[in-house]
């Protein structure tokens, strides 16, 4: 297929109106030694009907599973239909950052409402338009702690999410910063007695994740009175978004910064992206926060509209003075989750519980089967991990049943031999878990 | 309109909740009391005004999908609808990114093949999907330049960066802690390369270039730029924001480049979403393969699978492997188009953009006036001088004609730039049309300047209060007490 | 806007053709040239073209998603959009009709349950979803009383018909070959027993009744009305477009009704699609099942299967068994919903209706001041004598005030009727703005009777010529020569 | 899910205006013995996610065929993705006839376009909005030319598709008409003598389809020639609109009437329906024809728009008089197949071409089979009719290998013992056809 819309003749008398009488004079400032012949290795061009034939036979190469007991930063809801009917409305996908704000008050309007949904979600004062991704949120407002504060030094606690650690270990690196782990303690939570040791005056940040990666939830009150002691600030992420729909989130006791994953709210799981990073933060960091920014004003008839501001924060203006070089962000997705929140209002609680009741469902009927135990002890809301004997042919019973089993928590914890993360979610029924259970039960 | 919280109303919602299968447990012994939240104040509105809402918010946006969108650097080309169609399988969409590789074979198939794709078209040696947008990905390629002379025990301070270059450049520099050096342009809009010499130094680890640049030309002296910036030891990274203007013709990998990111909503033809998701990958030389971000993909026989196995990589730049989703629309739109076809998009896309430049040479100054690549910057000194009608005015004064205004002020060595990229998907009518439109307002600005200032006057909104948006801001809505 | 034959030019298309993988053979060896046509003068244009065109063109359009569309006897209550998503399962689209049964399982099971579901609802011995659209239900079971009383061998020439029916139901009984007789209401807008008593003899086959009527009034002598007509051995026919009225409260089958035929896009909640498509299944009492449209689906076992042996039945009404993918969406909202649903439907429809009517009574004549089913009946008079303003005006006037207008001119017996049905799906807040808008506009027709004679002021286009359009046909666009 | 948007306090306030103290109050009208308690027999209210879940196993409870072999008035084409874009936009799907022009020059100009593009299809003057099916469409067409004919009589050809011929054949009983019905002749072609014979001046109209329902183009030239020396009308039919691009259409050589089924035009199969009747007609009969008509008129300034017109056709206005009872047509569906028309334009044609090599080439393919040959000699398009030692057999064998057969024709046509009519569309490839010779030549 092609997509211009030309003919002959438009091209014929187009190069007239120019003065070229061939295409090719127009790449003329292309020095002959670099044109190229040729694309290699690009397949023929494909009709509509054979697109649709090619990817639908990829899609088909993918087995999709039953049954996803992994949670592990991705998680999978019921996703409202009134989700899809938006963001698939042309006005908002074919558009682009709202630059021109007098023909993008709808874009504008829905991001200024999504910011003010998750500002209050996560107890902060401020939210922006998104950031990339929960580990990308997390490493910005790690590294511009350090850049507000002129220390050098991070903190992340070892429960925080091992991809989203690694992530912080990059940006902080490019930025000439130290990282400290935190280890956990045997309830799962980070170890405040560590973290005491660990913390100095070139502390610019500590991070910390709750529900963490194992699924507990942390003690976020007491580490923000331990980091604020010492004049670090606190940086809170978590996992799973529904979570806040129950649990005190971490901006009402204190963090400074909230960022984590916002793929939970109305975002399909896509292999792991587009999603969106949410960035939340008090009011007093407003003008050094990454990120776009929509504001309410009014125009000149005094009518109220929206705007992106704060622009001088932005690369546009401060170019290498910018707080981060975020550019296209996860507007759609972020349009998404505010959509998502906007729908489920106050039965985002309710699915939270509906998530509590699944998940400890699950721990239960897993902690029947013989030799699996419980490795932590404080409080979960829908992930949990548990020792087994043998996780590897666990998970491989399950996938052979077109289940897709725990998180091998080894790959990234060592010391965690023999352990499993499991997640639960609304998606997942109790004839599934019974027959989980079922599976794991038999021999072979 | 009224925000989503003015109409809320308790006691509504717009989605219920399944009643639970399984016992329910008392909260409180689970999750101490301390842990939960008070009150959840989301908007409670029934399905009904859900969608109204939204729709009629829709209704006051402006996309490709209802007219010519000629943003500047933004290649805003129209985006089949056979690429959102086929995204949407379910194949694509609910597989979580841990399922273990033998369950996402097809997804790693196209993410290898798309990386063989990229390489195939920009001559590079590897390519990462990874980044999620442009900036991402330069943030990406600086990165692993700072990797590549951290291994070779080079302390290099400085990244070039010429004036015409796009902000993120330098932020996305300074973000890995490189200190940033103006370059200047020459007369002809492309590199002062007596400048580029003397700022060239062996303290200097790359200069980025956007090639075309951003003022749509394509650098003569490539051949010389790199090897000044080789010269040196200096890498060159590539801003590829432009690589909509040279498919088919020449390949960065051939001209010298080191690094390059693309902008997969640019170039290749994914929506923008009103701001994203993008998605940037990042190619790079033989030599600079080692550092790319974890985890990389590999191949043995016919089975694809993830690998962290690399220990020079820079490490991670996200969770999981990039936006796939819009991966998978990049990749249909060149399988359906093939290597004829992103040939004749580059083709027509230049055509498109010297044409424009050729119809509003006697209307507009043109800085610059030779043979454009993708798009065209006038200036509108001339309407500033004459009538005290700004760039501003004529953006907003378009919107009245129905079009999308072009990038504005950018790039800032164009005083009152006006930088208009058609992208190949325009017709010669919608040219015209539009080109009539901008020589209406031209006239207008002489004959009639305060139209031109105080437009637009056909949008929901007048023209916005940003001086008081910014100097008190309100981000975020808060109930009247 | 431009039409799409005003924007094509000869060498674009939208999609394009695979290229044969099988030996292309030469046509006219296959087909005699004189079987070939000449020329195929479609419109040639690119996908870009056909998308802005058809997405400017929808944004010339008011829909139920868009705002308030109290459109009287049509039901314009909003569709939730999961049932959207559901009817847009492949296994549901991509069926062929003539799948074996073992096949198609699923939507064997979805028809045998819908038509369950309706039979409880209304209380009838059995359904037939055949009919594509209430009209096309109304001919079905009218041409089914005709082969009742052909096989009974009796000779009934007539029809009675309220003189506040819909219009299809005397172009039905006409287009069954009945002379059809109108019957007169009573001053409380119902049935005038004794006309009815007078008119109803053995050469009547039926009475064609719309209870609630179409002004929104129930039929309080319902029993009466059915007793008398069966006293002659005639049918009681039930038109169901109102059905929305008595979910839950009451059934025809109770009632007397012999036939009912409903429209699924009404009151169960399927989009209406422009004007279609919607669905008019028609359920019987048990004398009437055996003269169902063939085929009808039979379970044996736990299988479903379609079966024509049905010798006694009128045929066949269309092709296939309905329209099938409405009766998808109409099932989901059934099953969504539930008994408990329907019913609080029907009592928040009701609730809607009467609350305008008693806001709305002081500013407007309200012929039959009584509690009112799902929808009321104004008319417009005083406003015609205090100021010439018509309800066609009025109407328009709504317009701009953002609304849809009700129905207007109907039903006949009320002169400038306004007929105005809210729906269930409608928030107390949006009937108050709306009655304010109705009450604004009363004041303008006093106050400024031009301003709403003039209405619509913020449409593309004003008030059409539609005697022009009648007068001069053009229905067909031709190429100016 | 409930869609009520009232809360408690909504309806108390909405009674105490109205002046009641209950609902119950509303429904006093209703004969107190006349009152329901319950409604029987529905399941219990869903959620959105079990409402998902319930229908998403309704439809995987069909076997969707790999591969369908039958047309026989239903046909499986690509449909372009600009298709569900556009009909699914909310201002289209979610309104009702456009009664109020202001508000509804959307779908008034994309009907007024695509009773254009079906007029010039169909070589007529003029199109209507849409009729149910293609069925009735032809029925309504016959029931018409006897009210204006005055006659009481109506010829089928006994090769028109055998439903489509049984709702004729309900519509003209309701009216008091009688059908007769003319066999064809070993061309599979309508038998022109037979006509000849039957011709009377009570004959109202004459209907033939072309192509009929054995694949076989009729010659209508010269049957319009026929029906026309005896003052009857003719009807023409078609069965896959497809055919449309490449056959000299039915009005261009004289037909009075054009109807036939549009789902073929970017409709999916959708198990029968909804589907779109075309209407097309000669220009003299505008003021009589069914259906809904768009005109083309001009606002108070001299604008162009478009208005519902000739309403005095329908019942609205003339009531028991009118041309039919339509009221809802088949908007949408028309509408998907004016899209259809203008992204194909002149490809139309080049598809109708593709039929044609995949109908040849599985026709020859099947031919080589032992026992199998052709039971018609005149052209045909996609379909085609051939007698088979056991098609029974033949259909099993493919059916268990996930493909649907041939039609088997003996349904309708006892006289074809062992008869199948086949179809191949766009849709079915190389491979396929290959794949079906392969299977149908194995033993069992
Ligand atoms: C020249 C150039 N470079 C980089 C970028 C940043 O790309 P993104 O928005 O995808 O992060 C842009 C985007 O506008 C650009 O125009
Ligand atoms: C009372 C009444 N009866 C019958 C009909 C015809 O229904 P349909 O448009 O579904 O054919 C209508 C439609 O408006 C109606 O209001």
């Amino acid at each position: 297929m092609d997509y211009c819309p030309h003919t002959t003749q438009d091209i014929i008398q187009m190069q007239a109106v120019i003065g070229v009488t061939s295409l090719d004079d127009l790449f003329a400032d292309i020095p002959q030694k670099f044109r190229l012949k040729q694309i290699p290795n690009i397949p023929a061009a494909l009709s509509e009907q054979q697109t649709v034939a090619v990817l639908s036979d990829l899609a088909r190469k993918n087995k999709l599973p039953q049954l996803t007991l992994t949670g592990a930063g991705a998680y999978h809801h019921f996703i409202p239909a009134v989700v899809g009917h938006i963001i698939s409305r042309a006005e908002f996908y074919t558009a682009y950052t709202p630059y021109q704000a007098e023909i993008s008050q709808g874009i504008l309007q829905a991001i200024y409402e999504y910011q003010t949904m998750i500002a209050h979600l996560t107890g902060t004062e401020i939210a922006n338009a998104s950031m990339y991704d929960g580990a990308s949120a997390m490493a910005e407002a790690a590294v511009l702690c350090a850049k507000m504060s002129n220390r050098t030094k991070i903190i992340v606690a070892g429960s925080v999410h091992p991809e989203y650690r690694q992530v912080v270990r990059t940006y902080s690196w490019a930025n000439g910063y130290t990282i400290a782990e935190i280890p956990y303690t045997a309830s799962g939570q980070l170890d405040q007695a560590a973290l005491q040791n660990e913390l100095d005056n070139q502390v610019a940040a500590v991070l910390v994740q709750s529900p963490n990666f194992f699924g507990v939830i942390e003690d976020v009150a007491s580490i923000v009175d331990v980091a604020h002691k010492k004049g670090a600030l606190l940086i809170a992420g978590f996992t799973d978004g529904t979570a806040l729909g129950i649990l005190q989130p971490a901006g009402a006791v204190g963090a400074d910064f909230v960022v984590g994953e916002g793929q939970s709210f109305g975002n399909p799981l896509n292999y792991g992206g587009p999603y969106l990073g949410i960035f939340a933060a008090r009011e007093k960091f407003m003008r050094r926060i990454p990120g776009r920014l929509v504001g309410a004003t009014v125009d000149k008839n005094g009518k109220r509209g929206f705007v992106l501001t704060l622009q001088t924060r932005e690369q546009h203006i401060r170019r290498e003075k910018a707080t981060s070089n975020i550019c296209s962000n996860e507007a759609l997705c972020a349009l998404a989750a505010g959509v998502y929140l906007a729908a489920l209002g106050k039965n985002l609680r309710k699915l939270a519980e509906i998530n509590i009741y699944k998940t400890q469902y699950l721990k239960n009927k897993l902690l029947q089967l013989k030799g699996w135990r419980e490795v932590f002890t404080a409080p979960i809301y829908n992930e949990f991990v548990l020792r087994c004997p043998n996780p590897r042919l666990t998970n491989e019973k399950l996938k052979n049943e077109g289940i897709i089993g725990g998180y091998e928590l080894q790959k990234y914890y060592p010391e965690l031999e023999n352990t499993l993360l499991f997640c639960a979610t609304e998606m997942i029924s109790k004839e599934d878990i019974d027959r989980v259970a079922t599976i794991l039960k038999s021999r072979v | 309109m009224d925000l989503i919280f003015e109409i809320s109303k308790g006691g509504r919602n717009a989605v219920d909740v399944s009643a639970s299968d399984v016992p329910s447990v008392k909260i409180e012994p689970v999750i101490d009391k301390k842990y939960l939240r008070a009150e959840l104040d989301l908007p409670e509105v029934a399905e009904i005004d859900l969608i109204r809402h939204y729709t009629n918010l829709s209704r006051r946006n402006f996309g490709v999908d209802l007219g010519f969108y000629p943003l500047g650097s933004c290649t805003m080309k129209y985006n089949p609808k056979v690429n959102e169609n086929v995204a949407a399988l379910p194949g694509f969409t609910e597989m979580h990114p841990y399922v273990p590789a033998e369950f996402a074979q097809g997804n790693l198939q196209l993410i290898y093949e798309m990386q063989q794709y990229l390489c195939g078209i920009f001559g590079m040696a590897e390519f990462t999907l990874q980044p999620a947008a442009g900036a991402h990905g330069e943030l990406t390629g600086i990165m692993m330049i700072k990797k590549y002379f951290e291994n070779k025990d080079q302390k290099r301070r400085f990244i070039l960066i010429p004036d015409t270059a796009h902000g993120t450049n330098p932020a996305s520099g300074a973000l890995c802690g490189f200190d940033t050096v103006t370059l200047r342009s020459n007369s002809e809009g492309g590199v002062d390369i007596e400048h580029l010499q003397s700022l060239m130094t062996e303290d200097v680890a790359a200069l980025m270039l956007t090639n075309p640049n951003t003022l749509g030309l394509f650098e003569r002296n490539i051949e010389k730029v790199a090897q000044i910036v080789h010269d040196k030891g200096g890498l060159l990274y590539g801003d590829g924001a432009n690589a909509n203007a040279f498919l088919g013709k020449t390949r960065p990998g051939d001209l010298g480049f080191d690094v390059i990111h693309l902008n997969l909503h640019k170039t290749f033809s994914t929506p923008h979403g009103g701001g994203g998701p993008g998605s940037g990958p990042v190619g790079v030389a033989a030599k600079l393969t080692d550092y790319l971000p974890i985890p990389r993909i590999v191949k043995k026989k016919q089975e694809y699978n993830w690998s962290d196995k690399f220990p020079d990589s820079i490490g991670r730049m996200r969770s999981f492997y990039g936006n796939f989703n819009v991966v998978v629309k990049a990749y249909t739109y060149i399988r359906s188009v093939g290597a004829e076809g992103l040939t004749r998009a580059t083709e027509m896309a230049v055509l498109n953009a010297n044409y424009i430049k050729e119809k509003l040479k006697p209307y507009f100054d043109l800085p610059y006036d030779r043979v454009c690549m993708h798009e065209c910057v006038f200036s509108g000194k001339r309407q500033v001088a004459e009538s005290g009608v700004h760039t501003t005015d004529i953006a907003k004064r378009l919107i009245d004609y129905g079009y999308h205004p072009p990038t504005v002020y950018f790039p800032l060595i164009v005083p009152e730039a006006i930088m208009i990229e058609p992208t190949e998907t325009e017709s010669k009518e919608t040219l015209d049309a539009f080109c009539e439109a901008m020589i209406a307002i031209a006239a207008e600005a002489k004959e009639n300047p305060d139209c031109v200032k105080n437009a637009p006057l056909t949008t929901p909104v007048s023209r916005l209060d940003e001086v008081l948006a910014a100097r008190k801001p309100d981000v975020c809505w808060k109930k009247a007490d």
